[in-house]
């Protein structure tokens, strides 16, 4: 299976977009907050954008080479795209759309199960048949390369669930290399190998999901992945600890080493709530006035001023929190990462 | 080509041809800039002179004249009973403009009857076409206007006309030339002598134009 | 305040519409039902009605062959001084109809601008249907670039992404999205413009004179027919009037439907989430 | 095929804009720039341009003060027959001038359905300037009211409700909302009219007459200059072609301009997440 | 503090919306999918849309009773609406769009904290920035309801999170009736004392978030808190449990009340795997192949052909699960809730 290689630059209004990225027969999602350049990314390996500098390939083909002057037309790259809202032809049906690009749609409007909307005209579809046909579309001229911009963006979140499940067989039964741009981490989690955090146009870290979230290589992929970010100073503590002064004096140790101006990094779900605070120094504890409960599936989100802990219901249940009661959030130092403040 | 004031007769006189009626200024300019004419048939002797002097055409000959009338419309709203009742202010009159021969002539016969000063206070309107004064008279929208005698009878169902004194009218002569550049001298040629014919002459006097003496 | 407004809105309404349509209406009270059908039996309101039908018609078909690809690239295209040239075609829309004749002639004149190179090909534009047509051309094409500009600057830019990524050329892009989709008001816009050629008379009667049968267009047999039958003229005027608006009521219905249902389609498109 | 279809596109082009520019570059060729200046120097020229002024502005005017509240209620309201109506607007688009000047003949002149009326009250509109103010004004207001209506319906109905949640009656959404928002439009569809407007020959002579220093506008003073010499006719015609362009442009760009920055900050409000 | 109360019927393009609520002080949220009616309510309460039927009253004001052809203009209710997509005036800055209401912005300027953008332009704004604008401009005029449309939709998450306790405390200080839609189950537990469920123009389940998630009404809602749901044919069993039939022969047991078809909510964190079938009467076990395992913070969640559980990450850890290995998904009669079939 030929995979994707790029690295290239590309001038946007606010920044520049620096990445270079090679994809093999996988799904690499970029994640990023909005106006990161995602989208740009697509258009550029699509050829609907053209970057000042630098390669894209597909395999042997050369799509795209600054320097060689060699840069392909949309229409002779072998790319799928499905566009952040879909982008069908609202004039055409749901066969002509899929065939549009000349291929016979039968068989894949049968694997997307929507033989039966063939006749239809997109504006009589949901938004989940709409995403559909857009992604039947895009597979029909069997592209080397799929690029998906928020497929699951348009869609409300009880369908969502299915499609996102539909997508990931898809995905795997297809192994191109795709490229899936999504704002949700859990999205890029359940859709990716492996997930690239884009924040103005570079590259944070690239990596399965489960290293960004072990080992998240800045404060923002750490609150990306649904951590507590606390802002704060960094100096050599006791014994091998670093200390750790919160704006607001209040101090916490960490294993990790750092000095100066740092963030502290916490999961939520490491987090423990007590009434009292325990006699154990080798915890954290900080003491908070319960701003709100709510639950989420079998557990429980606590905010309190300064950091968001997460704790089973039942032992919410135990200890009968309710809102404005004070209560000690403690973690190991162990679980509190420093990462240079940026 | 032939001057608007024709539309009505040169067709009965031949029909063969086919006409483009217009102002004589715009048949002139047209011809100027090279129209495809064979024949041309001016209201006066202005353009076919300055024409033949340029060089575009042959020696035009007279072969019709005309005489200016008041055209008003039937209901006559401000009682024009003569051309001295256009003295009176308030009547709307529309002339020619002076660059048209229609303007020119009236200009003439006013002075000639000596109101040329009372009767401009009430023009209301100088028509670069004689088919500007014809349409305004009889829609009723103005009062009087200056017309050549053979323009009263299209509208005859919608206006009257007030004669001229004889003695003040001006020579209005219709010349007609044949075009230099034309592609059909001899079809041209024909057609004056047509023109100038027993039966054209008769036509021409139905139709109320005035005859030259024998050339 | 508010009654004050909302009676401000419709008065203004009421003078607008029946400042427009009333002089247009008078027209038929002048002039009796039977002389409408009357006026066509005129062989010169036939033979008018025939060069007026030939002329606008190739008119107006040069002016969609030429006019659409043109307008189709100003909309696409984003180049310095755009603005300039989208103004630019709008100035024959300035121009009193006598000038424009003026200009035609010191374009494709005898004397003109390309006199002699048409001379050279035996070429002779002036007070031909050739002219005519050019007539025509030159006063309806502004109204129908504008339209149609403005059409396909309205498709959607990533339909046209779409397409490409899809594998389809400029000119399969051209035929299978922009068209169709713009097509409502490629529509409406050669509808106005057809409706502005048949009314063409300054231009006309200057550039290719009033020939009967040859250049005599309906306009310019209604100003002949002035000197000659009164009524005959009025009641020109009126079939002239009905024909216009018939013309202008079906395309521009059509045209309408055509948007709306595009326009519904995408409203739902974009509301489906 | 793709080359192919690029040279089609660009050859149209050029056509097109060849064709509509030609004639007029040509005038001027025609025309030394010494008779321009001379131009204004003729009595009839400064007389003619003076009422031309005059008498468009007090049209133009008018037409903006009654189709700008015109404009935004048939925008806003929808109603059955809408479609129709919106397309009688524009009939006047179709008349020949001639037909033009004989339907306000027959509507506001002596003869005319409100001939009493008006005669009741004293007042004779046709061959005085009011006469031109109302030909001018008939021609051009279906310029203005096409774009205006098209501007108003481009306004965000969201805004308008946002604007009446927060208190702002109808009249103070029109002002702060609406006419804002709708400027860029409402810019260009006034240029446009006001070109058009200047440009008006066929109803004016008709309605007005042509009397030098009070009716006789530009254009009826070129037609009338070249029966006399052709030269000044032209040097007049140039001169107008000028005016013209350099108002188009103007207000255009203005047009442009204001266009263009609230579409920006549309642009960004919808990708803005 | 007046309350709202409303009780309408409107129709709309494929249904009628029929809804009867009544809000004292408190955030009511209303979730359900694109296309339930959920906009059209707040445009009824704003005078936007003119429903065929009904009242609507805000303490003693009256502002819509067809019966007593009530009916005040948008402009002479006391509402503040923020739309969907804020809806600014783009013509006009952040103080301009403030103050159009005519009130003095400076107090909510501050209060939100976005002073120092005063002079900015709508398109100049963040996300995050022009949602504060926009209710800050919806609460100039000091409305007495407060209507927020999808305010978090426009967000992306990382900021959604700051913002989200923000809205939450802003909403808890103003104390006012607020009805809140969101596509979002998260953000309306996050942000509502009660949520009502619409669906198709109808009010499916009105309570506090807990309710809904302990003891959804029908299957929609427990799909949207959540989750699995198994169509299937229920008839009664031994010892009073039910049996029920999943489309697929397969067998569980419930311990609620059901005959003939009916469907079987079970949520993903009551579901436990283990490699072998426990031999356990009270359990229901499902055997299958596992489709995907996606980490989400501490959890979990493994899809299996039928159902999802989430299981701590742990315990995936001790099972070493693996996709296409096959495992035993096991839950309690008393967990597997049924609910008529809709
Ligand atoms: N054609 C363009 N030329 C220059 N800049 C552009 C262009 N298109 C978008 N941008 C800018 O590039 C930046 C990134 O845009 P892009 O759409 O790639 O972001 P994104 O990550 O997709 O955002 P979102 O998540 O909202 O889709 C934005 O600031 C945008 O204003
Ligand atoms: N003005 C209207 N008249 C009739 N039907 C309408 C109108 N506006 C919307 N609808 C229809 O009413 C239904 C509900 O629309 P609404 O916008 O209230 O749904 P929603 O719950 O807000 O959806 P979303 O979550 O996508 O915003 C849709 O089917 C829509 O097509
Ligand atoms: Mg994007
Ligand atoms: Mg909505």
């Amino acid at each position: 299976m030929a995979s994707l290689r790029l690295d290239l630059s590309l001038p946007l209004r606010g920044f520049d977009l620096e990445l270079a990225l090679e994809a093999g027969p996988e799904t690499v999602a970029l994640v990023g907050p909005s106006g990161a350049g995602k989208t740009s990314v697509l258009r550029a390996i699509a050829g609907l954008a053209r970057p000042a500098r630098g390669t894209i390939s597909c395999g042997d083909e050369i799509w795209f080479d600054a320097d060689r002057r060699v840069d392909r037309r949309p229409e002779e790259r072998s790319v799928g795209f499905v566009f952040q809202e879909y982008a069908l032809f609202p004039h055409l049906n749901v066969e002509q759309n899929v065939s549009f690009g000349g291929a016979r749609p039968d068989r894949l409007l049968w694997r997307l199960s929507i033989e039966h909307l063939a006749k239809a005209k997109p504006s009589e579809l949901s938004g989940g048949e709409r995403q559909r046909v857009a992604l039947a579309r895009a597979l029909a001229r069997g592209p080397r390369v799929l690029l998906l911009d928020e497929p699951m963006a348009a869609l409300d979140p009880h369908t969502r669930g299915k499609v996102r499940a539909e997508l990931h067989d898809l995905l795997r039964e297809l192994a191109l290399p795709a490229l899936l741009v999504t704002h949700d981490f859990e999205d890029a989690a359940a859709l990716a190998d492996r997930v690239g955090v884009l924040v103005e146009g570079r590259l944070r870290q690239l990596g399965a999901p489960a290293e960004l979230l072990g080992a998240p290589a800045d404060p923002f992929v750490a609150e990306f992945a649904g951590a507590n970010v606390l802002e704060g100073i960094a100096e050599s503590g006791p014994d091998g600890l670093t200390r750790f002064h919160l704006d607001g004096e209040r101090i916490v140790y960490s294993t990790d080493e750092a000095r100066g101006r740092a963030a502290l990094v916490v999961y939520p779900w490491d987090v423990s709530l007590a009434r009292r605070a325990a006699e154990d120094s080798a915890l954290n504890h900080l003491e908070g006035e319960i701003v709100s409960l709510v639950q989420v599936g079998n557990r429980v989100r606590v905010r309190l001023p300064f950091l968001t802990a997460e704790i089973t219901a039942s032992s919410a249940e135990r200890l009968a929190l309710r809102p404005r009661e004070v209560v000690f959030a403690s973690f190991k130092a162990t679980q509190a990462r420093l990462l240079p403040a940026d | 080509f032939a001057a608007a004031s024709l539309t009505e007769v040169l067709p009965r006189i031949d029909k063969s041809p086919r006409y483009s009626f217009a102002g004589s200024d715009q048949l002139a300019i047209q011809i100027q800039q090279g129209a495809p004419a064979d024949v041309l048939a001016a209201a006066s002797p202005k353009q076919p002179e300055l024409l033949f002097r340029g060089g575009l055409l042959r020696k035009p000959v007279v072969f019709a004249t005309n005489r200016l009338i008041v055209l008003v419309p039937r209901s006559n709203p401000a009682h024009v009973r003569s051309v001295y009742d256009l003295r009176r202010t308030g009547v709307k009159i529309v002339i020619g403009d002076g660059t048209v021969p229609i303007g020119a002539y009236t200009r003439q016969i006013l002075d000639a009857l000596g109101i040329t000063a009372e009767v401009t206070r009430n023009v209301v309107s100088q028509e670069t076409d004689v088919k500007g004064i014809v349409a305004k008279v009889a829609l009723g929208e103005a009062d009087a206007g200056f017309v050549y005698l053979t323009d009263a009878r299209p509208v005859a169902s919608r206006t009257r006309s007030v004669a001229l004194p004889t003695w003040a009218q001006p020579a209005i002569r219709y010349e007609v030339a044949v075009v230099k550049a034309s592609s059909r001298p001899l079809v041209a040629k024909a057609f004056v002598r047509k023109l100038l014919s027993k039966r054209g002459r008769l036509l021409l006097k139905q139709a109320g134009f005035g005859l030259p003496r024998q050339p | 305040m508010r009654a004050l407004f909302a009676a401000l809105l419709a008065v203004a309404t009421g003078i607008a519409l029946a400042f427009l349509l009333l002089p247009i209406a008078a027209i038929f009270l002048r002039v009796p039902p039977g002389d409408l059908v009357g006026a066509l039996g005129h062989n010169v309101t036939r033979d008018a009605l025939l060069v007026s039908i030939k002329t606008s018609a190739v008119a107006h078909a040069v002016v969609l062959l030429i006019g659409t690809p043109a307008a189709y690239l100003l909309a696409r295209r984003r180049f310095r001084g755009r603005g300039v040239v989208l103004t630019l075609i709008e100035l024959p829309l300035v121009l009193p109809p006598a000038v424009a004749g003026i200009a035609l002639f010191a374009a494709f004149g005898r004397m003109g601008l390309l006199g002699d190179e048409l001379d050279a090909l035996g070429v002779q534009i002036p007070f031909t249907q050739a002219a005519v047509v050019l007539a025509v051309a030159f006063v309806e094409s502004p109204f129908y670039f504008r339209g149609a500009i403005a059409a396909f600057e309205a498709v959607d830019g990533t339909l046209v992404d779409a397409a490409r990524t899809l594998g389809a050329g400029p000119a399969r892009v051209f035929a299978r999205v922009a068209l169709p989709l713009a097509a409502g008001g490629l529509g409406a816009a050669s509808a106005l413009a057809l409706a502005r050629g048949l009314g063409e008379f300054g231009a006309t009667i200057i550039f290719a004179g009033s020939l009967q049968g040859v250049t005599q267009t309906l306009p310019l047999a209604i100003y002949a027919q002035f000197e000659q039958d009164f009524d005959t003229a009025l009641a020109i005027s009126a079939l002239f009037i009905v024909v216009g608006a018939l013309l202008l009521v079906t395309l521009k219905l059509y045209g309408w439907l055509r948007f709306a249902s595009i326009f519904r389609s995408r409203f739902a498109a974009s509301t489906s989430s």
